[in-house]
């Protein structure tokens, strides 16, 4: 289902066509990173510390070098060290222990061997002492007045520095005069919440293959969401000059900001260059859990004021993220994600603090779906005190255009009353709750971004094109480009072939995040062929005999009076004798991203005996702007759904108390199965985003932010229990039904 | 004149003042001046902020043209999963 | 030590319809002698301990996790890959569905859920939708929300059921 | 690793198999391999040997003659949840053998690896056991038959001797009356190891039961046949086919007090303790149900 707002009729953008890259991916012919084989290559292992805080004494690596098969030993001796300035430092020490080791699961060491096996055996042989350092696994630990320094290189960013530190951000944001609000307040309503570590879950673990040339050139295949940025990072930790390196990105299974940074890259080059011969290294799914990225375990405390009538007054609140073991801006962003409602009194302070866990990486909308938890969780309470309907409350105090966000910059053109008004019209939220269940709402948004992409357009002989970007395509964005093409240039999508191409052939363009490939990349395609159609109307006009001006573009046919039209085939078969062949890149740096918001609607039950939740019924709705190709769109909303509802009912890592994750691997790592689910139902909401040309706001990040709350809402409704430690698993449940 | 918007992070080099009138023509320029009259204020916002500018954030505003009356705001920059 | 050879046993069997033969070590998975020694990267490695069904194959008929299988496990045995579902040029039904039904965003499950959905529709041409979701609960999926899939899945099972009726 | 590898055999016979087993130290019998791979993942170390039982046809064998049914140790479970005949007779170990796993595992899973691996989770052994399940065990030269419930003495350990397989697995067709049935607590719906679990067989003649059986996995370090529970069963009347109240609620009762869990990534000893005794109510009400309609 779809609610639009008037909009011009497309041909192409708005329809379903089969996406290019499918065919190879459903007959397994795709050739994603681990697949990729080369003459000679040999298999790394890399060996992770069993500590999670502790100074390496030593690594002798002399017993794994004379293994069998073993041909290349590196460790960080074989990295420069970078100053405190590089802004790769952390990702450099991340991936390869210098001195200290922050977490169980960091990299000490690498072997490349002949087969896996060898490598594995000689990385068992490499002998390290190591001096215990104290541990700090959670966010009280580490904000506790006189805490162990979690990592000595930390300093807080952002304020002047007094030394090392296990803060990373502060954030404050205030408008307005809450203590009065709150003076004036009917009804108060204050909770504390907390969520726990998550996993991004993508099922391909990180893998790449590197062959070093003679040349002291390295070729790089990855896997990753933006192969411009392996490029960057893999040249900083090497000290290399960027043209050294080259990537070409192979496909991608699943990211979600988890593959948004290295991990292997470098280590590989280096092994590559010190035995010459091609190396892989595919991490285990236990490497992938312990470590990779998992987004912020966090803490909230959250009072909001409202009159009686409904009127949300003022939000005080406190929001506390556990980032790893180096700074990341995770508390910086979540203070701004609080903006989907009008609160004319405002004062909001975030904290990052660092732990001895793995660094932490985005995830999905980073930082958000922690913040709307604990907010939407309280506005529902509201909502409940003063018995109003849930999307009533929401809709009286939603942000329109120009209402101020957090940081005080006006909202754009957005979409969120009309994704509130579009669950309270949809069947679903109109049909009586089911018998034993319970119904709840809950809403999310995230800004988007835009940043840096090219797009280089070819048209062929014979009229076809070729499109070509440096976005991965993780979720059909080449389907994307291809039909924003077709509708600008008027030819059959099917004539179009969509190439993601490696850093040496396409335009710098920045990682696939933010929901900004389909936004800016589509925005750098849809610019090409703009000036790719002044070039064919130029021809046409040589072929036609009339002035340029003379000649316009129709549905991909070049027109001028008295003249028959000339298809876009018949000038391009002329290229060679008007001016050469037809080809435009465009780059760009795109501002204007628009916030997508959504609002979600479950229904579930409750088995009062064990804890547990089904998932009976679910819609998302959410602003699209437009969608370029509405089944990816849904998908987009229907896999961010899913696994806000994993991090709502039972994913979480669970450490001892040396900071070893007990569950490091999907069996125990629970992300959702599919006879978890019902249909995820989806209403897409298309209120164009003024900024780009088609409207497109970006999908991929909001679909996260809504269901945690959303299911908390439904638990509450259907118990009288408000759940607020996540996830929502079982054991809690039961135990907050018996403290009833 | 333009009118820049600090977060409340900023606030402690203004005395609190959270909206300040400053001339320039482009967003370095009005970074520049905020940094003769706050000293420590301008490196702030260079290195740690995205301008707000007309709704649209940009990431690094420096050379952003700016008329008398824009509005400003410095914002955390940002990322995406 | 290093004058250790690592011994490798000869495995005789069918894939797709072919009879092949490769060497493998013993504690070779049947995944990775499919990937490495046959060079059929369709079948994908995404955990390892028969978790998340990445790796699916039909073995004699039946879906196994490749990675929980001794490669000497597959002599005589008749495998079934991603890439042998289709029939020439003509994809199987699922395959269709799965591309028309937008059933795969980044593709590194599809594999796996194509084997599973296929033993499945092998066996039960008329499944209900929980039937579906059981029958994939051994194929993880975090991009689709698995909706998408299991449309697919029961578009195919219509589909098939009319081509047989 | 340690500079060994290891190997794969796959004896025709149970002679071969032992013959295998004694000449290798180290090596060791598996069906499915479905705990071995990922254990061997985790840093287990290797076995210097796998046997590999599913070439054996005895083990991989289902019969039923005489009243009584014998089940090869290495029959994928999926071959006991497809068979009809055996599903109406122990529906509910029919069920429980069907929850180890997804489809993938069910192909390669059996109730010998699921016995032997020891795990007090194992989702089949409280059925087998209160089905009376007889495991038939290749031994020095010969065989030996024990009750099923004497296999497993610990987490990981068992009663088995070096050198000693589990063959097969005999049981008796159920009197007239009886039903069984087996419920488990997982947090997701599939792909989970049990937080607890419960089998109950009941037996029930003239509206009254004449015979219980109940028994607890994954609540402590072995399964728990709860005697407690199953003296509140039996004698128990039925009123409009179903226990009261409270029979019910001494059945939990008794089954809670008969934990012995622990604490760790699964659940907690309160939660098991707990949901123990809510999962054997509810299989006492299944059982009753089928034990009614069944026979």
């Amino acid at each position: 289902m779809t609610v639009t707002e008037d909009r011009p009729n497309y041909k192409w953008v708005g329809t379903r066509p089969i996406r290019p890259d499918g065919y190879d991916k459903v007959v397994g012919k795709a050739r994603f990173a681990a697949d990729l084989n080369l003459p000679g290559q040999l298999h790394a292992a890399i060996l992770r510390s069993p500590h999670g805080h502790a100074r390496v004494l030593s690594i002798d690596t002399t017993a794994a070098e004379a293994m069998p098969g073993v041909k290349a030993v590196v460790t960080s001796a074989d990295f420069p060290e970078l100053d405190a300035s590089n802004p790769e430092r952390d990702v450099a020490e991340n991936l390869m222990a210098r001195g200290v080791v922050l977490y169980v699961g960091h990299a000490l060491a690498a072997v490349a061997a002949s087969t896996k096996a060898e490598a594995a055996a000689a990385v068992a042989a490499i002998e390290v002492e190591y001096e215990l350092l104290p541990v700090v696994l959670s966010l009280d630990e580490s904000m506790a007045e006189g805490a162990p320094l979690v990592n000595e290189h930390n300093v807080t960013m952002f304020v002047e520095s007094d030394g090392p530190s296990n803060l990373a951000t502060v954030n404050a944001l205030e408008r307005g005069d809450v203590d009065a609000a709150f003076e004036a307040a009917d009804l108060v309503v204050e909770r504390e919440f907390e969520t726990a570590w998550v996993h991004q879950g993508y099922i391909e673990p990180h893998a790449c293959v590197v062959d070093v040339g003679l040349d002291g050139k390295a070729d790089i295949w990855a896997s990753s969401q933006g192969h411009f940025r392996v490029r960057s990072q893999t040249a900083a930790v090497l000290g290399w000059d960027t043209a050294r390196v080259k990537v070409t990105p192979a496909e991608i299974g699943g990211g979600f900001g988890g593959k948004t940074t290295i991990y292997l890259e470098p280590v590989a080059v280096r092994l590559s260059e010190k035995s010459g011969r091609p190396v892989k290294i595919v991490m285990s799914r236990e490497e992938v859990l312990r470590a990779t990225g998992p987004a912020p375990a966090s803490k909230a405390r959250v009072r909001i004021a409202a009159t009686n009538d409904g009127e949300l007054t003022a939000i005080e609140g406190w929001l506390g993220y556990a980032v790893g073991c180096t700074n990341d801006m995770a508390g910086f962003i979540g203070a701004m994600s609080v903006a989907s409602y009008k609160f004319p009194n405002l004062k909001l302070e975030a904290t990052a603090s660092l732990t001895n866990t793995p660094k932490s990486a985005a995830y999905r909308a980073p930082s958000a779906p922690q913040a709307a938890f604990a907010i939407e969780s309280v506005i529902d309470e509201i909502a409940q005190q003063l018995d109003m309907d849930p999307i009533e409350l929401r809709l009286k105090n939603a942000v329109v255009e120009g209402d101020p966000t957090a940081m005080g910059m006006p909202h754009p053109r957005i979409g969120f009353v009309e994704c509130l008004e579009a669950i309270r019209e949809s069947d679903h939220y109109r049909s009586p709750v089911p018998e034993g269940a319970a119904r709840g709402i809950g809403t999310g948004f995230w800004f988007n971004i835009g940043e840096q992409s090219s797009a280089t357009v070819n048209l062929n002989e014979d009229g076809t094109a070729t499109v070509i970007t440096g976005s991965p395509d993780i979720g059909g964005s080449r389907a994307s480009m291809a039909l924003m093409a077709a509708e600008e240039l008027g030819i059959d999508v099917h004539r179009i072939t969509p190439v993601v191409a490696d850093t040496e052939s396409v335009g710098f363009t920045d990682v696939t995040e933010g929901s900004r490939a389909t936004f800016a990349t589509g925005m750098a395609v849809v610019n090409a062929c703009r000036e790719l159609i002044d070039e064919l109307k130029a021809r046409a006009a040589t072929i036609l005999g009339v002035d340029a001006d003379a000649v316009d573009w129709l549905d991909g046919e070049a027109v001028a009076d008295g003249k028959d039209p000339l298809s876009l085939a018949a000038i391009t078969a002329k290229a060679k004798g008007t001016g050469g062949p037809l080809t435009v890149t465009a780059s760009l740096n795109a501002g204007g991203a628009g916030p997508s918001f959504a609002v979600h609607c479950c229904d579930l039950a409750v088995d009062e005996e064990t804890g547990q939740v089904t998932i009976l019924g679910y819609t998302a709705a959410q602003d699209a702007g437009t969608a370029i190709h509405p089944s990816y769109v849904e998908g987009q909303m229907q896999g961010g759904t899913v696994q806000g509802i994993g991090w709502a009912l039972n994913e979480e890592y669970i450490y001892d108390d040396e900071g070893s994750m007990e569950n490091a691997s999907f069996l125990d790592y629970r992300v959702p199965v599919a006879s978890d689910l019902p249909m995820i139902g989806t209403i897409i909401v298309e209120v164009p985003n003024p900024a780009h040309p088609y409207g497109v706001r970006g999908v991929g990040e909001t679909g996260i932010v809504p269901p945690m709350a959303t299911i908390a809402n439904a638990i509450s409704r259907a118990t009288s229990v408000r759940m607020t430690s996540l996830p929502m698993s079982p054991p809690k449940i039961l135990a907050a039904l018996d403290d009833r | 004149m333009p009118r820049a918007h600090l977060m409340s992070d900023h606030r402690r080099f203004t005395d609190g003042e959270a909206v300040i009138e400053v001339e320039g023509a482009t967003v370095g320029a009005v970074i520049a001046e905020l940094e003769r009259r706050y000293p420590g204020l301008g490196d702030m916002l260079t290195n740690a902020s995205s301008a707000g500018v007309n709704g649209v954030i940009h990431a690094e505003p420096e050379y952003l043209a700016i008329s008398p009356d824009t509005d400003v705001y410095f914002v955390a920059p940002l990322t995406g999963g | 030590m290093s004058s250790m050879k690592r011994s490798r046993t000869h495995v005789t069997c069918t894939v797709n319809g072919d009879e092949v033969d490769f060497l493998a070590s013993d504690d070779t998975s049947l995944l990775d002698a499919l990937r490495d020694e046959l060079g059929l990267t369709g079948a994908k490695e995404g955990c390892g301990t028969g978790d998340c069904g990445a790796c699916s194959v039909l073995v004699d008929g039946r879906v196994n996790c490749s990675c929980l299988m001794f490669a000497p496990e597959a002599e005589g045995s008749d495998i079934v890959t991603v890439e042998g579902i289709a029939q020439g040029d003509q994809l199987h039904p699922l395959q269709q569905t799965f591309l028309e039904g937008a059933a795969l965003q980044c593709g590194i499950c599809t594999p796996g859920f194509l084997v599973s959905a296929k033993a499945l529709l092998d066996e039960n041409p008329d499944p209900t939708e929980t039937e579906i979701r059981y029958a994939l609960a051994g194929n993880l999926c975090r991009c689709t929300g698995y909706d998408k899939i299991v449309r697919s899945v029961q578009e195919a099972a219509v589909q098939l059921r009319g081509a047989t009726r | 690793m340690k500079g060994r590898q290891m190997r794969y055999a796959a004896p025709a016979t149970v002679d071969e198999a032992r013959t295998l087993l004694s000449d290798n130290p180290g090596s060791q019998v598996f069906a499915g391999a479905t705990d071995l791979v990922p254990q061997i993942r985790a840093g287990r170390p290797s076995p210097s040997m796998v046997v590999d039982l599913k070439r054996i046809d005895r083990l991989t064998a289902v019969l039923h003659e005489g009243g009584q049914w014998t089940i090869g140790a290495a029959t994928p479970t999926a071959d006991l949840t497809r068979n009809a005949e055996f599903t109406a007779m122990f529906p509910g170990l029919s069920e429980a053998a069907g929850l180890i796993g997804s489809d993938q595992i069910q192909n390669r899973s059996s109730l010998g690896g699921n016995l032997a691996n020891a795990s007090p989770a194992a989702d089949s052994v409280p059925a087998l056991i209160a089905n009376a399940g007889q495991a038939v065990i290749a031994s020095g030269d010969g065989t030996r038959t024990v009750p099923a419930a004497e296999i497993a003495t610990g987490p990981g350990r068992t009663s088995l001797a070096d050198g000693e397989f589990i063959i097969e697995f005999t049981l008796d067709d159920p009197p007239a009356g009886t039903g069984d049935a087996y419920l488990r607590m997982i947090p997701r719906t599939e792909m989970d190891i049990a937080i607890a679990g419960a089998a109950v067989r009941l037996t029930i003649a003239d509206g009254t039961v004449s015979d219980a059986t109940v028994v607890l996995g994954a609540v402590a370090p072995t399964v728990v046949v709860v005697t407690d529970a199953e003296a509140a069963l039996v004698g128990a009347a039925l009123d409009g086919g179903r226990f009261d109240d409270a029979t019910l609620d001494a059945v939990a009762a008794a089954a809670s007090a008969a934990c012995d869990p622990i604490d760790d990534k699964r659940g907690t000893v309160a939660y098991r303790r707990q949901v123990a005794g809510v999962l054997a109510k509810r299989a006492a009400t299944v059982a009753a149900e089928r034990a009614q309609n069944g026979a």
